[in-house]
């Protein structure tokens, strides 16, 4: 997934944003269940919708879908009957309708974030979570004393997977036999599993209990409860998405906040419009790696300073193609 | 003492152009009566005709759209039965109003309980209860769940909750019907001593020698109105009836024997555990089984129970409710699983189900029509088709033959005088003795062989109740057998060919109805009198 | 007499248990079984259950079906959210009471007043509740408000302004923490005992403990007093409380605002626990809430221990997904069949004729070969797939209610709309 | 005849007010939340600009309101046996991803590949229902809590199977999963032919109208005749009414609870159909769930008729279509959420006040006559 023609659409078209009309471009995008406010993916998205709108003069306008998911292609429909062009579908769940709505309305440009391009008309916005998680990995298990880690994915679903595959090989580069706890808090299918900061918590907790000293989660708002149960325990956390230790209000979670595995879905959305308005055609993939800083690590707080020179070896390593992070867990 | 005085030249309760409407009924049409204190003032009239409407406005369960209600000369106006329970009333209604899941200490203080700090006293209610009880000759167990009581303790917990708030004007809405005479002499002692003690008392019954027995005035009302005031020491039963009805008095007289010597049902060592039914095991015996359950002391429902019933017999059973009669019936209708064996018409048909057992010719009027025989939600002509949904003219291939169905619930609307709108009528919407009707006319129809009528007349009115008895004796002529069970003890004994006493689960007495006494029966129900009579 | 001999083998069924389990935990070395950490998060579990299950039994002991629970339980936990963030705990807690409260009084003008079908109104206030707290996030939380930047959002609320006391048993679970000693030295036995107590006893919310205690009282208040009489009243014949001039309407009313506040305090106990309040964190607790008082036979402590089997499930699963320690479930279910087929055995030798019958042996051949393909299983599975584990807790409860055929007794009237002097 | 027809326009009006208040209160939500309300009003009524986009809008909500009547006619059956299923939502989704994997092992001709689908569907259901059916004939086990248990088995279950055994191929960087595709001749022809009977352009949207609207409406009509006018619907309502008498008339109350609960499964097997044979062709990742918790208020609403349901299923996929034109008139889209509880509520409540009121009419009609009689 690292090919696909990626990371060189910011470079093809030297920011002119200020000499393009306000008018013209009107950039639509739907967000995944949950919707705005989650302070994390979705947001990110809009974040980089936003800045399109103040850089690029973009009229934007960004809709929801219903709890069940059930209109997420007519979502993507009634902003292309707008008049929206391009159009950016938030979340793998919608690749079958941006696939559906690219070939109904063949004039229109569409993206899809976490879903690679299905139609000429569709580029697909794609994200090396391993290769971050990967990092997260390393720094866990340099900076783990036990030699004992943990791993909550919110819901048993293969996006959450790359993040624990990207983990599992991280730690594993550094301390081959480190032990690593793994829990996903709901199957495949039920969403909860993002919501529950409870769960986060029981299932953090008893890693922390059996000895682990750092634990990493992709589990969205049930994050939370890890941060919880490390502080409780003493322990450490790693964040995900976006830099939690600036997120999360709470002090005393800041602190257990060791770092966070950054996923820039803001750069992405914002490049795509970009590229979009120099004239950009889809049809392709653009990954956002470690290459383009499309994922990384946060630093805030620095606490991982002190290993700076071991991660940026490993992203070097990625980057160069000497490591090649699996997206998906061995078992 | 002065207002005693007082109080006896005031009427205890008057009642001046009361009316009420209902959705298609008036049941009440300015209504007129006046109760003096300290006497039984007695209520008679037909089915619907408006007495138990009246009574729960006087009680404040309804509103009246007209009229005043003056108790001991002050104007009232009753929202709620709390307001009429502080002016002194209580009232007994003609269904029991009983949690069944409450014991009967619950159901007595429930709305006056006694306190101790925060809690419910049950020792103080416990002792007022069990004093009450004694001084008026209430026996009860306050700790039993009403739920495992009989008719008779059920009607004496109703009478002792309204004791127990110190009504001085008690209002019993048929209080009898469900009641053996030696209950009713009993509760009758107990008004008497009521009475003598200064409380007035509102009966209503369809038994009208109990009304003479026991009223010092009688109101009778026809179709939602009063249309007269007698005296019962001037009035006979016969002038009562056509007060109410404009026809005689009929008497449950059976005319000649019509018993053939076909047997139509027989019933052989039926059995029912109480504790749930199980399968006799393999290699034992039936008797051995029931023996072994016997000697266990488990308790039986039902205790070898044996009987034959011919074409054109009425075979009553007498008893006390709660002594078997409803196990007895549903085994036989195959509602419940029991051991022993029971045959229709030659063929054993111990192990159909319900349905093959009613489709084979067996009709049935149960003994408590609102939860056995209605739906009550239901149209009429839906009734009709209740148990009955695989014959003709209900069914017609797997459709239900509405039009058929409707027709033939005309007929029996004309044929047993089902007083109704129409038959797309709810059945709740019809008075409980014209839904009885319905019932009877429903089981009568497709020509039954054999017939379990169970309270066939219970809080029907004279003159329904005469329809009902003229139908099953022509029935009878024409062959039907009947198992008739009932409470009432002159149609028992007027009706039946043979008479069977069943006490506990067993049959203790074959009586032949030519030459008993209620009394006297009454003696063998309560176990009073033991051992078979000779014909 | 017969109450205290079922007291009494209730005890007695709970010490079997308890061997059992621990003999399942030594044999498989699988100690998380009965770890303070396991009972803690099943506790943490119940909790809410329990306090849902309450606000069940509250309503359908009046008479009023209540599946609206799910609903009021979210109105709970938003409110305490928003009450918790700018005055603290003790605010969220009136708050979310008051939030559950009013679904609760929604519920019963619905139910009561107008004579709604009562799960119609229910269904109605699960799509309301969620869709109301929506919106209201979308008001009051969104970019630009104090909220947000308090560290609200759409999602969340920003979190409680001060932290939920937590308490321990002192020198048992806490400083000394002789209960943790005891418990980390893995004896037969006597470790699972201090295992289960500690994990009920430390680092308990201050709401664990007043949970807990409106268990007792809701006893007492149900059974031991006049208004419990009349509440209960309403919801086996409403027509003979009215007909003592009882209030049904207004128990109705205060019967299922109390309903929603149980379920309310449910709501704020989540918020308690992730400290504010997160959109979706109910996670359709009011339906299995629901489930326990029903598994209960609404009944405070068949409710309880519904809620207790439900949540140490759910808290196993959680924290096993290493180690496996669920496939000692196995075990445990084979030893179960094994002590039925001995005591059904004995019944056999016992020489009672009706013991016997083809019936009897089928069942008896079923357990054993249960027993073995159990036992199998134990042997050589050593990870389930996750999914299996996930749905373990409904598949415990499933088969518990399977085998212990209870005979359940709802109140006789609750769904029933009941209108003043129009009873059949 | 005319108090029947007053009757109608009574519950007509009843709605109109019902639905009046419903506006008024979210008015009220939406001015708070500082949006017009006139212009959300408009915005449900705004079916697009264009030709295309409104016969897309008009597909939308047919589409939409085809597995919620169905939904609805599932719970309906149990409910009118006084058997509350609340396991619809297990059932159909179990249904579902069996129907769509059986679907896609074999090519047949058109007919015979959609009926087998259904008829899997409808199989697995049905017995996914038995289940609890058989639990509670046999053991007493309360239908509400073993469906509620069941229903978090099923997700679980089919989060195995999607994932695992009926797991289909999946292109390269796409994260959804999902059963393998239907062959062509699995989908269900669309009904776009009809936009045209209308002057209207066909729907361009992925699968147009969906084609299973012809057999909810033929299912719609077939339960109706089967409740309505057959001996089993006839059992089926006594049953509901009053347990005992039915059984004292000789309905065996098992096999009722059974019977119905099975065909209540069946149907409810039916649930995802339209989804998997209109436009995904697929049981995956964004299959639509919730719709079994939806079909009880759809079922309720429509007082358990087939043709009360498909008017309340309506209303509500009316409701649910707005949710992109209210966001473009930037109101929030929870106000729908509250709207459909908010109009759940009240068309109820005015239902009951309007009965009330009709008796209050009758009552008044029989003291005439009877002045007239006297
Ligand atoms: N709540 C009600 N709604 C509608 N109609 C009613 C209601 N209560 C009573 N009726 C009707 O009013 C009439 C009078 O009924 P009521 O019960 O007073 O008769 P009754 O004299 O007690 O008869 P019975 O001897 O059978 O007890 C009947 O036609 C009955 O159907
Ligand atoms: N809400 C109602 N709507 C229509 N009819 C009613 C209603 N409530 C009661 N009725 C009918 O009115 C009649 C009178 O009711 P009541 O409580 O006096 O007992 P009853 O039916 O007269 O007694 P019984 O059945 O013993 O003769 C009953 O037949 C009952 O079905
Ligand atoms: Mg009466
Ligand atoms: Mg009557």
């Amino acid at each position: 997934a690292c090919g696909g023609g990626g990371g060189t659409t910011a470079t093809e078209e030297p920011a002119g944003g200020a000499s393009s009309p306000a008018s013209g471009l009107k950039v639509g995008l739907a967000f995944d269940v949950g919707g705005r406010g989650d302070k994390s993916f979705n947001d990110a998205a809009y974040a980089g919708l936003e800045k399109a709108k103040t850089d690029l003069g973009a009229e934007i306008k960004e809709l929801s879908p219903a709890a069940d998911g059930s209109n997420r292609g007519d979502l993507l429909r009634q902003l292309a009957d707008a008049g929206y062009n391009p159009i950016i579908g938030v979340g793998f769940a919608y690749a079958e309708d941006v696939k559906a709505a690219a070939t109904e309305y063949p004039d229109i440009e569409f993206a899809i974030v976490d879903s690679a391009s299905s139609a000429p008309n569709v580029t697909g916005l794609l994200f090396a979570e391993e290769q971050g998680s990967y990092l997260a990995g390393v720094a866990a298990a340099a900076k783990s004393e036990a030699g004992h880690v943990g791993f909550v994915g919110g819901v048993e679903n293969d996006l959450i997977r790359k993040f624990e595959a990207g983990f599992d090989a991280g730690v594993k580069s550094v301390k081959p036999d480190a032990k690593i706890d793994v829990t996903y808090l709901t199957p495949d299918g039920d969403f909860s599993g993002f919501q529950a900061p409870d769960k986060g918590k029981i299932a953090a907790e008893k890693m922390f209990q059996d000895g682990a000293d750092i634990v990493y989660h992709a589990a969205g708002d049930s994050g939370l409860g890890v941060f919880q149960a490390a502080a409780a325990a003493g322990k450490k956390a790693i964040g995900v998405d976006s830099d939690q230790r600036q997120t999360v209000t709470e002090t005393n979670l800041q602190s257990v906040i060791m770092t966070s595995m950054l996923k820039r879905v803001d750069v992405g959305v914002f490049e795509f419009i970009k590229a979009f308005q120099g004239g950009a055609k889809g049809g392709q993939d653009v990954t956002y790696d470690l290459k383009v800083d499309g994922v990384g690590l946060a630093t805030t707080g620095g606490e991982i300073d002190d290993i700076k020179d071991q991660l940026d070896k490993a992203k070097q390593d990625i980057v160069n193609g000497t490591i090649k992070v699996p997206s998906q867990p061995e078992s | 003492m002065s207002a005693d005085t007082l109080a006896t030249a005031r009427p205890a309760v008057e009642l001046e152009g009361i009316t009420k409407r209902f959705p298609g009924v008036v049941a009440n049409h300015d209504i007129r009566i006046t109760v003096r204190p300290g006497t039984v003032h007695a209520i008679v009239g037909e089915n619907g005709a408006g007495k138990s409407t009246l009574m729960k406005i006087l009680y404040g369960m309804q509103r009246p759209d007209e009229g005043t209600i003056k108790v001991n000369g002050e104007q009232v106006s009753f929202r709620t039965p709390s307001d009429a329970i502080a002016a002194g009333i209580g009232m007994v209604h003609q269904h029991f109003m009983l949690a069944d899941n409450f014991t009967v200490l619950e159901n007595i203080v429930l709305g006056a309980e006694p306190r101790k700090g925060l809690n419910l006293d049950t020792g103080a209610a416990r002792r007022r209860i069990t004093d009450l009880a004694a001084a008026h000759g209430l026996r009860v167990d306050p700790d039993r769940l009403v739920e495992d009581l009989g008719v008779g303790d059920r009607q004496r917990v109703e009478i002792l909750k309204v004791l127990y708030r110190g009504a001085r004007i008690l209002i019993l809405d048929e209080p009898t019907a469900v009641l053996v005479p030696q209950e009713v002499e009993e509760l009758f002692q107990n008004l008497r001593e009521l009475k003598s003690e200064g409380l007035t008392v509102i009966f209503i019954s369809h038994k009208l020698d109990e009304v003479l027995d026991i009223a010092d005035d009688i109101t009778v009302i026809r179709r939602g109105t009063t249309v007269a005031s007698v005296d019962p020491r001037e009035v006979t039963a016969r002038r009562l009836a056509e007060l109410m009805v404009g026809s005689e008095l009929p008497t449950p007289e059976t005319r000649e024997s019509t018993v053939t010597d076909k047997v139509a049902l027989k019933v052989a060592g039926l059995t029912m555990e109480a504790d749930g039914h199980r399968p006799v095991p393999k290699g034992t015996s039936i008797t051995a089984y029931v023996d072994k359950l016997r000697q266990d002391g488990r308790r039986l429902l039902l205790d070898d129970v044996s009987f034959e019933i011919h074409k054109g017999e009425i075979l009553g059973i007498a008893g006390v409710e709660g002594n078997g009669q409803s196990e007895l019936i549903e085994a036989i209708m195959g509602i419940r699983q029991a051991h022993g064996d029971v045959e229709l018409d030659g063929r054993d048909i111990s192990s159909w189900s319900t349905l093959k057992r009613r489709e084979s010719g067996i009709g049935y009027i149960p003994e408590d029509r609102h939860r056995q025989g209605l739906l009550l939600e239901a149209s009429l002509w839906e009734n009709r088709v209740l148990g009955h949904q695989t014959r003709k003219p209900a069914k017609n291939g797997p459709w239900v033959d509405r039009k058929a169905a409707k027709a033939d619930t005309e007929r029996i609307i004309g044929e047993y005088d089902v007083r109704t709108p129409g038959v797309d009528t709810l059945a709740l919407a019809l008075s409980g003795g014209n839904q009885q009707k319905l019932i009877v006319g429903r089981e009568m129809s497709g020509e039954p062989s054999f017939l379990i009528a169970a309270h066939p007349t219970r809080g029907v009115d004279v003159g329904a109740q005469a329809a009902i008895w003229d139908h099953l004796r022509n029935a009878r002529a024409a062959g039907l057998a009947v198992l008739l069970i009932s409470a009432d003890l002159d149609e028992l004994i007027g009706l039946s060919d043979t008479i069977q006493v069943i006490y506990r689960g067993r049959l203790v007495a074959a009586l032949d109805p030519s030459d008993i006494t209620p009394e006297r029966l009454g003696g063998y129900m309560t176990g009073a009198i033991a051992g078979t009579e000779e014909e | 007499m017969t109450r205290v001999g079922k007291y009494h083998l209730a005890l007695v069924a709970v010490a079997a248990l308890l061997l059992l389990v621990s003999l399942v935990r030594v044999v498989t070395g699988h100690n998380d079984i009965t770890s303070s950490g396991t009972f803690g998060a099943a506790l943490t579990l119940a909790v809410p259950l329990a306090l849902v299950g309450l606000g069940g039994l509250w309503a359908e002991r009046a008479g009023v079906v209540n599946i609206g629970l799910e609903g009021m339980m979210v109105l709970g936990t938003w409110f305490a959210g928003w009450a918790g963030y700018q005055w603290g705990p003790v605010a969220a807690l009136v708050a979310g009471l008051l939030g559950g409260a009013l679904g609760g009084l929604l519920h019963a003008i619905a139910t009561v007043s107008f004579g709604v079908d009562h799960i119609i109104s229910g269904v109605a206030i699960n799509l309301l509740g969620p869709g109301l707290t929506r919106f209201l996030s979308e008001v009051l939380y969104r970019e630009g408000t104090a909220a947000s930047a308090a560290g609200g959002a759409i999602t969340t609320s920003p979190p409680l302004s001060s932290p939920v006391p937590e308490v321990s048993l002192p020198v048992l679970s806490d400083g000394p923490d002789l209960l943790g000693k005891l418990e980390s030295t893995h004896w037969f036995l006597l470790s699972d005992v201090a295992g289960i107590l500690r994990g009920l006893t430390h680092d308990v919310n201050v709401l664990v403990i007043l949970a807990v205690l409106l268990l007792p009282l809701t006893f007492y208040v149900l059974w031991r007093t006049p208004f419990g009489l009349r509440l209960r009243s309403a919801g086996e014949n409403p027509w003979a409380a009215e007909s003592l001039g009882v209030s049904v309407y207004r128990i109705k009313y205060v019967a299922v605002m109390i309903s929603g506040a149980f379920a309310g305090l449910g709501g704020t106990f989540l918020v308690f626990d992730a400290t504010k309040y997160v959109e979706g964190q109910t996670g359709g607790r009011g339906f299995i809430g629901l489930a326990a008082m029903i598994f209960g036979n609404w009944r405070p402590g068949g409710l309880a221990a519904g809620a207790g089997l439900f949540g140490y499930a759910d808290g196993l699963q959680l924290r096993s997904s290493n180690s496996g320690a669920f496939t000692s479930v196995f075990l445990f279910g084979a030893m179960i069949l094994l002590i039925y087929l001995v005591l059904e055995a004995r019944k056999l030798m016992s020489a009672d004729l009706e013991a016997r019958g083809v019936r009897q042996y089928t069942v008896m051949a079923s357990a054993t070969l249960g027993m073995i393909v159990l036992f199998w299983l134990w042997l050589t599975v050593d990870q389930m797939p996750s999914e299996l584990v996930k749905m373990a807790p409904y598949l415990l409860t499933l088969i518990v209610l399977l085998v212990a055929s209870q005979r359940l007794r709802p109140p006789k009237a609750a769904g029933v709309t009941y209108r003043r002097g129009e009873q059949h | 005849m005319p108090a029947g027809l007053n009757r109608a326009l009574l519950t007509l009006a009843g709605a109109v007010v019902a639905i009046v208040l419903a506006i008024a209160v979210c008015s009220v939500a939406i001015v708070a939340a500082g949006g017009d309300p006139l212009h959300a009003l408009t915005a449900f009524f705004d079916f697009g600009a264009s030709e295309r986009a409104q016969s897309n809008s008009v597909a939308t909500l047919f589409n939409r309101a085809v597995p919620l009547f169905i939904a609805g006619l599932a719970v309906a059956i149990g409910f009118r046996m006084n058997l509350f299923n609340i396991g619809v939502e297990g059932q159909y989704r179990i249904a579902a991803i069996c129907a769509a994997y059986v679907g896609s092992t074999f090519v047949a001709p058109a007919p015979i590949q959609i009926a087998v689908i259904i008829v899997v569907a409808m199989v697995v259901g049905g017995l996914y229902a038995l289940i609890p059916a058989i639990m509670k004939v046999t053991r007493g086990v309360n239908e509400v809590i073993a469906t509620i248990m069941l229903n978090y088995i099923a997700i679980n279950i089919s989060a195995y199977l999607v994932r695992g055994p009926f797991a289909g191929a999946r292109a390269e960087g796409e994260l959804t999963v999902s059963t393998p595709p239907l062959p062509d001749s699995g989908m269900f022809p669309d009904l776009n032919f009809v936009f045209g009977w209308f002057g209207m352009l066909a729907p361009t949207r992925e699968g147009g109208l969906w084609g299973f609207l012809v057999v909810a409406i033929v299912l719609g009509v077939v339960l109706w005749v089967v409740l309505e006018r057959t001996r089993f619907g006839f059992d089926v309502k006594a049953s509901g009414l009053n347990q005992s008498a039915a059984l004292a008339a000789g309905v065996n109350p098992k096999r009722m609870v059974i019977a119905a609960m099975v065909l209540s499964g069946a149907i409810a097997g039916l649930i995802g159909l339209p989804e998997v044979l209109g436009s995904t062709g697929s049981f995956g990742t964004t299959f639509t769930s919730g719709l079994g918790f939806l079909g009880i208020a759809v079922a309720l609403l429509g007082r358990n008729k087939p043709a009360g349901i498909a008017v309340a299923a309506l209303l509500f996929a009316f409701l649910d279509r707005a949710q992109g034109p209210l966001q473009f008139a930037n109101i929030p889209p929870s106000v729908i959420e509250i709207i459909q509880g908010v109009i759940v509520l009240l068309v109820v409540v005015a239902n009951e006040v309007t009965n009330r009121f009709a008796l209050r009419l009758e009552e008044r009609r029989a003291a005439r006559q009877l002045k007239v009689t006297a």
